[in-house]
């Protein structure tokens, strides 16, 4: 019952911190390109502003463009929500293993693609046909990744393979290389960074993410925007623990928890960091040299599994 | 009151049409057609349900060859696929109540569309090799009448030709490896093909011929070439039918003869890799030609392909690891493939009567003409998207569930003899998340440009809701594929049957040992999912913020759309099909092929343009490379006999000369 | 023995007396009144034969048992429905003066002495006999075949008069060479070719003399059965003749030629004791089924075309007898019967659909369904069913065929497979248009008979259904009198 | 007994046909053949009243006798009357020219006695030797059947070859039961009628009795 409250409260963080972490690469970002930036708090202030603000609706905008909003946050919610951040054993994992977060996840883009298809202009079906393409061909590469590391677990279910990764003596596994670099770039496109995106364009007809919910405004504008947010948290946090999940907490103390905060919020500082580090030193990828990134990253993944295969199921 | 009185039941309520046609009037027929078939497939749900938790029951009836009466059976994996069956024609027939309402050749559907399903049970419950050719071929036939209803048009015509033809083959491919089996088992029942002990040599000539012959039937790559020109032309409600059951009864021909007559005991391992390779390749393919059309049905039609080989995925890898004597994994994976077998019914069907539906108020199946449906008929929306979402295998509905397990199937695989061998699951496994995420974009498309956005016709913008017969055909399995997404944990234990006759192995406590609440194959500290708390969870959080933000913004002001500030956005600005898989067409030319012309008229200046054309064409690799040449040959051959027979009457007595002195020679 | 004498009376005596009758609607009615007569005669007849199970007639120069017994009923009950048919056809014919009176009479008298040519040949006993009444068939038949008069079917019975006539003289040389043998064993009287005597003593007669004799026989009896390479002059025959002389020409004479050489194998397979007769038939039976399955594709004459499927069937049960298994052989007996029956039916058909089109050539008929239903559903159910589609008659002897052949020789199921395959492909490329689309304009109502069609079909669907008990140990006793000892079955 | 001597008549016989088929087979004018033909039926008869007298078989007589009628004087007369009415005595020109065709005629009958001489040996029959002749024959009237253009000589090369089977009949057997050959020699002589029937149809229709004509005839009709 008490882990149960747990991660509760670690879903509430998630989600309460993830303007605070866009926030935080914004910052870096301009303090890397000698700007002082908005602040970290800049992302609340909009939200609320957005909040705030009354809804302009398209004259025959259908339900689905209303209800997309919703769906949209409360499905990348549930998602973050199943994603241990400072607990291991967090009972309501269970409701939904690696391969159920990434299918919620679609679902929200799936409504995401759908909402800008709604009002029907022109660039709302381009943001959407890129969407879903880029993602079609993340998603194979994403599943591969996380393939690599269930197999040394045997288990898509998160716990169990952080716990395993605790287990395990630390030993230099090539497979596990090869799939985080693989996740890295996943990571980047899911969340419409560059070099696939540029989530800070508007009206270029080169944007992907923001095309869709050009017609947003209001509170639903804040939803979309917050649940975008989310989502940047929630796969740093997934990164950190698949791969980096030392000092995670074990059990419900009080005492370990803290602990495990201080280290979360120091690994995510990090991930972080290293994102706003490459958004600016790299330039935004041509449209269709995304395909290319991405098959990059399957290759690797997949180069991961054979390796695993190869070399250390013997071992 | 057992299973087989209820099959049988179904067998003649399924029949009973057919036969009273010629004597009921023309404004009966539809009802009564419609109501028969309701019937059965009413009687066939409760025929499958009674028989997957009751013991076999066998009979025989007094047709067929003297020395071989017609041997019916309903064991589980039949009372399965029964009820696959009835779950789609009791929600078609009520569907086709409204359809075919202004139908003037009702009776010609009258008497095949009942025949079809009849063809489709008789298979299920067959138990003798003759009874079950029988009635496969009957559905072959009368579906063929069904393709070429619209006999008027040439296209139909072709497209009934090469179904027929491609139906025939299988028909024969099958019929050969029941004569492998009759030659080694000594009869044509069942029970001795099942305990016939074949050299390994003759197992694999006897699994070849099933398995082309039934992927033939079920439209495998790349022998599909057959089904993106049949399931299209065929009236709606039976299209629904063809792809959403007869290609079931396909994949259960291949379960039939290759688990349970071959028997999962002698598989070899490159049996399953074949399997797997096949549905790999047609997952990823039928969704990559799926992006490309335009044509509504033709869409849909090449998704059956997709979905099929989805299935195979899951038979494939749980015959792979059944050669290599993991049965527990090769249960969950026929079950993942079994539960898809099921949840495509649903929603293929579901999604076929959509298009119908479109089709019956826009009169057209071009993508290209339509939008904006969402608003003029706000039902037949709603239950095509949950189809959607469900095809996309997104939760909480039921194609998630089965693509899960199947993951779950592949990644439990443990190490299969040799690297290379152990990376083919993985790496299948990672095609049908690419199919899968396809398919998702594929049905952003079709949402989007059918029922979204502007209305891109005339006929789109006048669209009308279709009346309560089909509306009720089609609630009825978006319910379904709702239930079978939230409540696997309900079904599964029924489905268990099935691995329990053909591998001798239960899942049934390792599927709910956490509860109805956890789909948890083998074990919760391996992979677990529950459909329920997550749509609980979704309602809540969705309830909260609503209920937070609604005092806030209660306020919502209509306006003209903003569009970056260009509100006059004529509706052929839109993003429509052809441009929406452009990005896609681009990236996998390479296995498209497409050809494409875009023709620009610059009449007065090089800057100035007048009218650019796009045109965009994609080809089904199959019938060019494979079906075009073999035709070819075959006229060839044919045209120089023709030639030879026009010779003179001299030419002809010489050969009779020339063939006695032959035989003279060699015989002598 | 009265009826044996009545069952072949009633066509000579029916054949002479129309051959004096002038007026035709009345010559058509005594057509048919003979036809049912011959096919009550039989009908008894069988029933007798049924009961006891077989008895030789006349001193023992005619024989029934049970595997000529059924094809005498067939030929009967085809004969009789074809007279049915060919009532309302001639009449069209007439009126259309395509041919005089005289040519009716002439038309009338022929074709009962066919069906007297037929029952002689199925009920003697001596091989001799045999070769003069198949002879006999063919001559009436040439002359029915002629009976336009037009250039091409004058032409077309030339061809089938001097072919078959090379073809039979070759089997009169085999049939002389048996007599050869025999005649050391038998001396020289009629017991030398009495059929039931040399199966006796089958295995005292000369292996070489026999296989030299069965080479003739093969190649001589093979050419009226319309085997390939020998099968030139059956398409043109059948384009070119009246349709109810190609439907008995399909139903009837192929059969009464695939029956003699089915008995000559019997004797050779006891002489040789070997399969090389069965071989040299199977052998035969494919490379007819392969040509026939090609040419299907480039047809333009509806009756050339389908008499090309009859080609293809005939291999089919060629193959099927040169198997010799139990199985083979009931495979080969049912696949005679439905075959006539549904090939009769579709000629009757196709004759009825040239009428209302006004031509033969596929090219220019269209839209039959829409024109008059009960022609395009005729031919649409009858193509599927010659095609081996169930629930017709036709699946059932093709699916034991198939099990037979795997059982016995498995790589020919490649050619059986094959065969079928593109036979049906070329069947429904033509037939689909046919029946299909739109009505053209040159089309014309006629008055028709589809009562023997669908009789024909109803009993084809029966058989397919389910065999009557009766039938299937009729099927069973003749395949057991066919079946050749000197097969061993090949167990996988 | 007079075996030896009724063996060496029917043998020399025998020889007398074979060379009478080559005839037949050289022939360019109709006539001609038409007088070898008549030749052929008239050593026909002769070798079965030879074979009757050698193994007194009665029946043997009327067949003889019947041969004589039949093959010796009424076809050949029907042939005669039908090429004068038709006034095709004229030359007539082979298929292929005539050396080549006589290779093939004596690669045939080597052919034949290759085959029929082995089976020969089992019959104790006095006059067993004249098979191999008789199947040389036969198939040398199949050739003349192959090789010729016109209808005429195409049946006579059938009825050459009828009457080969018969001399097999007769010469290697002692001839067949007497019901047979009545039904045999009834059979060719409807035969022949309807033969004479169709040359005047085919000449009216025709006008030719080329055979090319008839086929070119069958061909437009199915092409048409």
């Amino acid at each position: 019952m008490k882990a149960v409250l747990f991660q509760l409260l670690q879903a509430l963080l998630l989600v309460v911190l993830a303007p605070l972490a866009a926030g935080f690469v914004a910052t870096c970002k301009a303090r890397l390109q000698n700007r002082r930036g908005a602040g970290l708090l800049q992302p609340w202030r909009n939200l609320r502003k957005l909040f705030g603000k009354e809804v302009v609706l398209a004259a025959h905008a259908s339900w689905i463009f209303r209800v997309a909003p919703y769906v949209v946050f409360t499905a990348t919610v549930m998602a973050a929500s199943v994603v241990p951040a400072l607990l291991v054993s967090t009972p309501l994992s269970l409701t939904a293993d690696v391969i159920a977060l990434v299918a919620l996840l679609a679902l929200a883009r799936f409504f995401l693609a759908l909402a800008g298809m709604d009002i029907g202009t022109a660039f709302g079906g381009m943001g959407a046909s890129r969407e879903m393409t880029f993602s079609a061909l993340a998603e194979p590469a994403m599943l591969m990744s996380v393939f690599v590391l269930s197999l040394g677990a045997h288990s898509t279910n998160l716990t169990t393979m952080i716990s395993h990764t605790l287990d395990t003596p630390l030993v230099l596994q090539p497979s596990i290389a090869f799939a985080l670099v693989a996740m890295l770039m996943i990571a980047l496109a899911e969340n419409g960074r560059i070099p696939v995106d540029n989530p800070t364009t508007h009206l270029e007809l080169t944007m992907v993410h923001e095309a869709m919910i050009l017609e947003y405004s209001g509170r639903h504008l804040a939803l979309m925007e917050w649940a975008a947010m989310i989502k940047l948290l929630l796969f740093a946090t997934l990164i950190l623990d698949l791969f980096f999940p030392w000092g995670m907490a074990t059990d419900a103390g009080l005492m370990a928890m803290l602990l495990a905060l201080l280290c979360w919020l120091l690994k995510l500082a990090v991930l972080l960091l290293l994102l706003a580090v490459c958004e600016t030193s790299l330039a935004k990828l041509r449209l269709f040299e995304v395909p290319e990134f991405l098959s990059t990253a399957f290759v690797l993944a997949f180069l991961g599994l054979l390796i695993h295969y190869m070399l250390e199921v013997s071992l | 009151m057992n299973s087989m009185t209820l099959a049988l039941a179904a067998c003649a309520a399924a029949l009973l049409p057919s036969v009273l046609m010629p004597l009921t009037p023309q404004s009966l027929r539809r009802a009564l057609m419609c109501m028969m078939l309701f019937s059965s497939g009413v009687l066939a749900m409760a025929a499958g349900v009674l028989g997957l938790v009751q013991p076999d029951v066998a009979t025989t009836l007094p047709l067929g060859l003297p020395w071989l009466p017609m041997h019916v059976r309903v064991d589980a994996l039949g009372a399965f696929f029964l009820l696959v069956i009835g779950s789609l024609t009791a929600p078609v027939a009520i569907y086709s109540q409204g359809y075919l309402r202004h139908e003037p050749r009702i009776g010609v559907l009258m008497i095949f569309l009942p025949l079809f399903v009849l063809g489709m049970l008789g298979v299920v419950i067959a138990d003798d090799a003759f009874s079950f050719m029988l009635f496969w071929e009957l559905m072959s036939v009368s579906s063929w009448f069904l393709v070429t209803f619209e006999h008027t048009r040439a296209e139909n015509r072709k497209a009934g030709f090469i179904y027929l033809l491609m139906a025939h083959l299988a028909g024969l491919l099958i019929l050969g490896s029941f004569a492998v089996l009759y030659a080694a088992g000594g009869a044509f029942t069942f029970a001795a093909m099942r305990s016939a002990e074949l050299s390994p040599l003759w197992a694999s000539v006897a699994f070849l011929l099933a398995a082309f012959g039934f992927g033939t039937k079920a439209g495998v790559m790349p022998m599909h070439g057959w089904l993106p020109d049949a399931h299209p032309v065929a009236p709606s409600n039976a299209s629904a039918l063809m792809s959403g059951i007869m290609l079931k009864v396909a994949v259960f021909g291949f379960i039939r003869v290759i688990w349970d007559l071959l028997g999962s005991g002698d598989f070899q391992w490159w049996w399953g890799a074949l399997v797997l390779a096949a549905g790999s390749s047609s997952a990823v393919s039928g969704v990559l030609f799926a992006l490309q059309q335009h044509n509504l049905k033709r869409l849909l039609a090449y998704h059956s392909i997709e979905n099929i080989g989805i299935i195979l995925i899951g038979l494939g890898l749980a015959m792979l690891l059944a050669a290599f004597a993991h049965p527990l994994l090769a249960a969950l994976g026929l079950i993942a493939a079994l539960y898809h077998t099921i949840n495509h019914a649903q929603f293929k069907g579901l999604l076929f009567m959509g298009a119908g539906a479109v089709l019956h108020s826009t009169g057209s199946r071009d993508m290209e003409s339509m939008g904006a449906l969402i608003h003029r008929m706000p039902v037949t929306a709603a239950c095509f998207l949950v189809a959607c979402i469900s095809i996309s295998a997104l939760p909480p509905f039921n194609g998630f569930v089965s693509e899960w397990l199947t993951f779950q199937t592949a990644l439990m695989a443990p190490q299969l003899g040799g690297a290379m061998l152990t990376a083919i699951v993985p790496f299948s496994a990672a095609m049908l998340a690419l199919a899968g995420a396809l398919a998702a974009t594929c049905f952003v498309k079709v949402f989007g440009v059918v029922f979204l956005g502007h209305a891109r016709s005339e006929a789109a913008a006048n669209a009308h809701e279709v009346d309560a017969w089909m509306k009720l055909g089609m609630i009825i399995p978006a319910i379904f594929c709702a239930l079978l997404g939230l409540l696997p944990v309900v079904f599964i234990p029924l489905l268990d049957a099935v691995p329990v006759a053909l591998l001798h192995i239960s899942l049934a406590d390792a599927v709910h040992g956490q509860g109805w609440l956890w789909l948890a194959p083998i074990d919760a500290s391996h992979a677990s999912y529950s459909a329920p708390l997550a749509l609980a969870g979704m309602l809540l959080l969705g309830g909260l913020a609503w209920w937070w933000l609604h005092p806030a913004g209660g306020r919502i002001r209509k306006g003209p759309m903003w569009s970056c500030g260009n509100p006059h956005v004529h509706a052929r600005m839109q993003y429509n099909a052809t441009s929406f898989s452009q990005p896609l067409r681009r990236i996998f030319q390479g296995v498209l092929q497409a050809d494409e012309h875009v023709h620009t008229e610059r009449p007065v200046h090089a800057l100035l343009t007048r009218h650019v054309r796009h045109a965009v064409h994609v080809g089904d690799p199959a019938v060019k490379w494979l079906y075009q040449p073999l035709g070819a040959l075959t006229l060839k051959l044919a045209r120089h006999l023709h030639q030879a027979h026009q010779s003179s009457i001299h030419a002809w007595l010489g050969w009779t000369f020339a063939t006695i002195l032959l035989l003279l020679a060699v015989f002598t | 023995m009265m009826l044996f004498v009545a069952t072949l009376l009633s066509p000579l005596a029916g054949g002479l007396l129309l051959g004096w009758m002038n007026h035709s609607k009345l010559a058509a009615r005594l057509n048919i009144l003979t036809g049912v007569t011959t096919f009550v005669c039989s009908l008894l007849l069988a029933l007798q034969v049924l009961a006891d199970d077989h008895f030789d007639a006349l001193g023992g120069w005619f024989h029934l048992d049970a595997y000529n017994v059924f094809l005498i009923v067939l030929t009967a009950f085809v004969g009789m429905t074809t007279t049915i048919f060919s009532a309302p056809y001639m009449q069209h014919e007439l009126e259309h003066g395509r041919v005089d009176a005289r040519r009716m009479r002439l038309y009338h008298s022929m074709f009962q002495l066919f069906q007297l040519g037929m029952l002689l040949g199925f009920t003697t006993n001596n091989i001799g006999v045999l070769w003069v009444s198949l002879e006999l068939a063919t001559l009436a038949t040439v002359l029915l075949v002629s009976l336009y008069r037009t250039p091409a079917s004058i032409a077309a019975a030339w061809k089938y008069f001097i072919l078959c006539g090379m073809g039979i003289a070759l089997a009169l040389f085999g049939t002389v060479l048996i007599f050869f043998t025999s005649s050391s064993v038998l001396g020289h009287g009629n017991e030398a070719l009495t059929w039931t005597l040399l199966l006796q003593h089958a295995s005292e007669l000369d292996p070489a003399v026999m296989t030299v004799a069965f080479c003739f026989l093969m190649v001589g009896y093979g050419t009226k059965v319309g085997l390939a390479p020998m099968h030139a002059w059956l398409p043109d025959a059948h384009g070119e003749g009246p349709t109810p002389v190609s439907a008995v020409l399909s139903g009837l004479l192929l059969n009464l030629a695939l029956y003699a050489l089915v008995r000559c194998k019997m004797l050779v397979d006891g002489a040789t004791a070997s399969e090389l007769a069965g071989h040299m038939m199977m052998g035969f039976g494919m490379v007819s089924l392969l040509v026939a399955a090609f040419s299907l594709h480039q047809q333009r004459d509806i009756k050339r075309m389908f008499s090309f499927s009859s080609i293809e069937h005939m291999g089919l049960m060629t193959f099927a007898f040169g198997i010799g298994t139990q199985l083979a052989s009931f495979a080969a007996l049912l696949h005679m019967t439905v075959h006539s029956l549904v090939k009769s039916g579709i000629f009757f058909t196709v004759g009825h659909a040239a009428q209302a089109m006004g031509t033969q050539k596929m090219a220019q008929i269209r839209g039959l369904i829409r024109h008059h239903p009960g022609i395009g559903w005729g031919l649409l159910i009858g193509t599927a069913a010659i095609a081996g589609f169930p629930p017709f008659g036709v699946f059932t002897s093709e699916f034991l065929l198939f099990t037979a052949a795997l059982h016995t020789h498995p790589w020919t199921c490649v050619v059986l497979l094959l065969g079928l395959l593109i036979a049906m492909a070329g069947l429904f490329r033509a037939v689909q248009p046919m029946v299909y689309g739109e009505v053209p304009e040159q089309a014309v109502p006629v008055q028709v008979n589809m009562l023997p069609v669908y009789i024909h079909f109803a009993l084809a669907l029966l058989l397919g259904l389910s065999i009557p008990v009766f039938l299937a140990s009729w099927y069973d006793e003749a395949a057991a009198l066919i079946i050749s000892t000197s097969v061993e079955v090949t167990i996988l | 007994m007079t075996g030896s001597f009724t063996l060496q008549l029917v043998n020399g016989l025998a020889a007398l046909m074979l060379l009478v088929s080559f005839a037949l087979l050289a022939q360019h004018r109709i006539l001609s053949v038409l007088h070898w033909f008549a030749l052929q039926g008239v050593l026909l008869a002769a070798t079965a009243g030879i074979v009757a007298w050698g193994t007194d078989n009665h029946e043997l007589y009327i067949s003889a006798i019947m041969t004589l009628l039949l093959k010796g004087a009424l076809l050949p007369w029907l042939l005669w009357r039908a090429v004068m009415q038709l006034h095709v005595h004229r030359e007539i020109e082979p298929l292929m020219n005539s050396t080549v065709t006589m290779l093939m005629a004596l690669a045939v009958t080597l052919f034949s006695f290759h085959i029929v001489q082995p089976i020969e040996q089992m019959s104790a029959l006095i006059t067993r030797n004249s098979m191999a002749i008789a199947t040389a024959c036969m198939l040398l009237g199949m050739l003349m059947m192959i090789t010729r253009k016109k209808a005429i000589t195409q049946v006579v090369g059938f009825l050459a070859v009828e009457n080969s089977l018969f001399f097999a009949a007769i010469g290697a057997t002692n001839g067949m039961p007497l019901v047979v050959e009545i039904g045999v020699a009834f059979d060719v002589l409807i035969a022949a009628l309807i033969f004479g029937l169709f040359f005047f149809q085919i000449r009216t229709t025709f006008d030719s009795l080329e055979v090319d004509a008839m086929q070119q005839s069958l061909r437009e009709d199915d092409e048409a």
